[in-house]
């Protein structure tokens, strides 16, 4: 065990990947000079060369347009999207291409690909750079969609991600490249669509997705001395999702709450809150509850950021409300 | 060109466009099902770019690419029975008539306008990586040449030099729009200049005329000395589909005028010109009509694509790596 | 009254707001020499002439963003998108520019643009034109998003939604152009925010969007021959959304089927079905059911396209099974 | 252009670099929160183009936008309490660094690489169709004139002659990218040939030369000849952000041979030689920094904007019609 950042952790999975298949190959702005904004692929293009690592013009359409073209012919493309907020101009090949056409070849195409990107606030960056847009790709048939939270979680999965042959969104935080976690010095691999009891707990259970994971931990953290054990359940793969692991976990609890960054309305929380309602109903003591970011763009600065987006102050009081009840 | 090769191009021609006339009376009566895009008048464009295609080459299409996969070589049954929705089509007959994959021969269609450009960077990127004996050819319209995805496309293809040709079918409209009126620039092929291309168009009405640009381009980008841009100008004679209201974007007389430049007809009088017997060009013709009459038959009896085909392939099974369990 | 087509509805409302505000224009792909594909604009660009009716290049991206900036200098753009698959192309203005500027302006601006835009199944058009993507603008802060499924509605809301000083996600559903419905002779405006009840009933409340309201109304009709009577509930607006007609109405039945033709994974049937349990978990006799479209890329032709999406056999067997139970 | 138009010019790219500087050293203090993206070295692109525009015109900015907003005379004191997320900011503080509006000023920037050129296209048609006395210029970087946004921007300008003047600002680089070797010609404004409109490039370390074009196309505009693309060469002196790892993509000697270039110290050669004091500059620049110090002390005390503030006017309440019931 070594204890690495997310983003060395992403840079490790990169490297390993590569090495193990030259197929593999990272494509981007700046992924290759730079290393990637958050030096997540630092080092690769000396290491691997143009052919590999490739930095790309701001032209997200081409990004994804190229990817696609290149695994149709047998190459692994990494396409990196900078910010989830300029997934916006890759949609379209995202969509109506890259999630149509292995059903079109009725599956003698196969389209590798790892669409990767960051959203997220936490950062200051205001809101056009601060976007939770995950739930999007998950009304989309044919993609596949990851959030790791952690760095052994990124890893894992980055590298199952690359060696799968569907193309798989995946989205990391950009308030986690810098944290640290325990990665095994050993290659492993984490099945895309397994969720993860991150603690476990008796009195309720928290379903949470990346950055979330990490509050929801603290705040279980801080309840276990008020005497409320919590469950914290990081789905990991949004799509396809492992209901049963979020469903067994809510059987035992009882009580559900699920937090997610991205607004409620339309964001991924009521996906997770009906499957729990659908699969639970007779064994929920209530009705789960969902705590996500306020209803509106996610303001500059550090203050405003941090009481529109769920915390664990705010996560203890929303487990409070529920366990203790009104 | 000599006679014999001409005749050749003729006869490609002849097939496109009696597979157009075929798909047209199919549509008629309802066993096409979406909206069909006719092709007549453009024949000299996908004969003489895409039919110089090997199978191994890549050849991305639009929404009205029966012309473009006639000319390439795949084969008609697919073509024409995806087009219906059945099994034995390209894609299974889960695609239609404007999005389909021929995995095998290469060919890949869509019905987003302009989209397939930004597609034809990885085909070309992968080609050169892996140093394979292949081309990409993207055809794309007048229409599609302002969509942002012809200038990323371009951009990018130009400065990793990308053996990609890209083909504008400059037909004069992008269904009601005229080019003359949406285009900013008087030739698409100026456009060439901003990616640091050769400027090159080309009579598209003129089989000889694309042949010979197509042999030139393909020859020089087999070198390594792409990509190219090139404008083909031609005229869809019919509607933009089956039935749209013409008038309300052209005249008669300019249908006619072009009508009169028909490569089919060109071409014919280019051949008994050179001698060829007109009664052997008529036979030819008879030859194409009985065999697209017999596919026609064949086709009506195929079944429809099932249910679980239409879903199985969506997304491949994630056992490999331990599996999902849903519920 | 008169018994017009949605497609007229449509129509009737552009004139009417057109010759009511001259700022009020509308631009797009072929809605003027064509009058649109389904021609819902026919007529108008000879009436009102090109600064109001205006056709534009195959430019997505340029079209929304031309919208916001006109909209900016006082205009009421109607911005179509011809079919919502291709919105896909105009998503980084209408997300994070259309979105964003009212709040960035601190009310100073306002964007009073529609995106309208049209989804669905239907007409045979295959995958890549058939899509219903109206969850993603629900995610979004700043947007608001109407479905109507009537020539009553579509017009009502139509007028409301050009009136409204907020950007507005209009999307119509292609199926429907050439359903008839009565329509008032005089003017009226329908409130964007309000859902209807469609038909009253006792026994299941029926949630359906856009086409799927013509479908549960159909099993409905059936269903009460077989005794089971069924309320069917329009939003109409999908945000902000009218939980109150929604939560009264299950109140009253005890049990909620909600039918969306977008698939369920990540679509609005979650955001539906969540609103549901959370405000009526206890009148509730067994948890929501969601009948969406299976996971798949609409596949071609008439026969796939219909087993694909729910109908009103469709719908009939799931209101069987909640009412019934297995 | 005379001496004494000159010297104004000056003052005024003296007060952009100084606010800049100041910018700088507040990042540094961790007063400016997201990434700064600092402007030195391109004070002629803003002060020549942006500095001619009047209160009235339409000014689009990218996420490098502080340069210009003091250019065309958007409040220096809105436009730091903006950077330092200040409810006195043009945004309420609501934006921050690259992200903001100021609605009387008529300035707007953002932080998508490329997407204000299709909104200046709306400002365009409504200023054309309401007949008004204003003109839109818009800003962008060699980068942005990769996106497919640019181009579908450029097409619909053109094709509706609009008035609008983009200006691309090649300051060589797109972060750690090139121009040279990711755009694809050798001139960004090769690329207006594709649009119909002249090929133009200024100096843009030349204040005298990009206020000349200014002027000049600014007056065709309101004449309604436009719209324009000009291209001003120009250099970025300091990393695309603070601390950016600037030997990835560029040399120390580069980077020198440019700062000989300096439009200010250029713009002070000429005066200098056409007898303006040297003292007389120094007492300019001395007052400058002097408000600037004032400024700095005014804008620390500014009070941070309220959770209300940041979700009050993201949706114009619905109640004029009737409203929505939520819960
Ligand atoms: C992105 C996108 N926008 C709009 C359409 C609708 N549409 C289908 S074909 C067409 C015209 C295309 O014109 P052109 O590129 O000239 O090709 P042509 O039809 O003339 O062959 C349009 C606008 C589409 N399919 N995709
Ligand atoms: C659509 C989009 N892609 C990528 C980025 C990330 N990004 C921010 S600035 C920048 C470089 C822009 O280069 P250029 O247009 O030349 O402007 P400059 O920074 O040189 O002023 C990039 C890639 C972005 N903000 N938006
Ligand atoms: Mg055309
Ligand atoms: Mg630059």
């Amino acid at each position: 065990m070594s204890v690495i950042t997310y983003g060395e952790a992403i840079r490790q999975a990169y490297r390993e990947e590569m090495l193990r298949d030259k197929n593999v190959c990272l494509m981007g702005e700046d992924v290759g000079r730079w290393g990637s904004l958050y030096r997540s692929s630092k080092g690769l293009l000396e290491e691997f060369g143009p052919e590999q690592v490739k930095d790309t013009p701001i032209s997200e359409a081409a990004i994804a347009g190229c990817a696609v073209g290149c695994a149709a012919l047998g190459m692994r493309p990494i396409a990196e999207i900078m910010y989830i907020d300029f997934i916006t101009i890759a949609m379209d090949v995202m969509v109506n291409h890259a999630a149509k056409w292995p059903q079109l070849s009725n599956g003698k195409l196969k389209l590798p690909i790892v669409f990767k990107t960051q959203g997220g606030a936490g950062r200051r960056n205001s809101s056009q750079h601060s976007q939770s847009l995950e739930n999007w790709f998950v009304n989309v048939p044919g993609l596949i969609v990851v959030m790791p939270a952690t760095p052994y979680d990124v890893k894992g999965l980055l590298k199952s991600a690359i060696r799968d042959d569907n193309p798989v969104v995946f989205i990391e935080h950009k308030a986690l490249y810098f944290e640290k976690g325990e990665v095994p010095d050993e290659e492993y691999l984490i099945p895309l669509g397994k969720a993860e009891v991150k603690r476990a707990g008796t009195d309720v259970t928290i379903i949470a997705t990346s950055w979330m994971v990490l509050f929801a931990l603290k705040a279980a953290a801080q309840l276990q001395q008020e005497g409320i054990s919590c469950e914290v359940v990081d789905p990991r793969t949004l799509w396809p999702l492992d209901k049963q692991t979020l469903v067994q976990s809510v059987k035992k609890t009882g009580l559900c709450l699920v937090v997610t960054e991205a607004p409620e309305e339309g964001g991924w929380s009521g996906e997770a809150s009906s499957v729990i309602h659908e699969h639970c109903f007779s064994t929920l003591k209530k009705p789960v509850k969902r705590h996500c970011s306020i209803r509106t763009g996610i303001p500059y600065g550090p203050v405003l950021e941090r009481q529109i987006v769920p915390g664990d102050e705010s996560i203890m009081k929303a487990v409070r409300e529920l366990v203790k009840g009104v | 060109m000599n006679t014999e090769s001409l005749q050749k191009l003729y006869t490609e021609m002849l097939l496109v466009r009696r597979f157009d006339e075929l798909c047209l009376s199919l549509k008629t009566r309802d066993q096409i099902y979406s909206g069909y895009h006719p092709y007549e008048g453009q024949e000299a464009v996908a004969v003489g770019f895409c039919g110089l295609l090997n199978k191994q080459d890549i050849l991305l299409s639009t929404h009205r690419p029966h012309g473009h996969a006639v000319a390439k070589g795949v084969p008609v049954e697919s073509v024409l029975t995806e087009m219906m929705g059945r099994q034995t089509g390209c894609s299974g007959g889960l695609g239609g008539g404007m999005q389909y994959l021929d995995i095998e021969h290469n060919f890949y269609c869509g019905s987003i306008v302009g989209s397939n450009l930004p597609i034809a960077t990885g085909f070309g990127m992968a080609i050169k990586q892996q140093k394979l004996d292949r081309v990409c050819m993207c055809m794309f319209g007048d229409g599609a040449s302002n969509t942002g995805a012809f200038h990323e496309a371009l951009n990018l293809a130009a400065i990793w030099k990308l053996p990609i040709l890209f083909v504008c079918e400059n037909n004069q409209y992008a269904e009601a729009m005229p080019a003359r009126e949406f285009v900013s620039c008087e030739r698409i092929s100026m456009r060439a200049r901003g990616y640091g291309l050769e400027e090159i168009t080309v009579d598209g009405n003129d089989v000889e005329a694309t042949r010979r640009v197509a042999t030139d381009l393909l020859a020089r980008i087999r070198k390594g000395e792409g990509p190219f841009l090139v404008e083909a100008l031609t005229y869809r004679l019919r509607g933009h589909y089956v039935g749209d209201p013409e008038a309300t974007y052209r005249t008669r007389e300019e249908v006619d005028a072009w009508r009169a430049k028909d490569p089919l007809l060109r071409t014919r009088t280019t051949l008994l010109n050179d001698g060829v017997d007109a009664s052997g060009l008529e036979a030819l013709d008879q030859n194409i009509k009985a065999k697209l009459t017999a596919l026609e038959a064949w086709a009506l009896e195929q079944p429809f694509p099932t249910l679980e085909q239409s879903i199985d392939h969506v997304t491949i099974p994630l056992t490999q790596q331990g599996g999902c369990a849903c519920l």
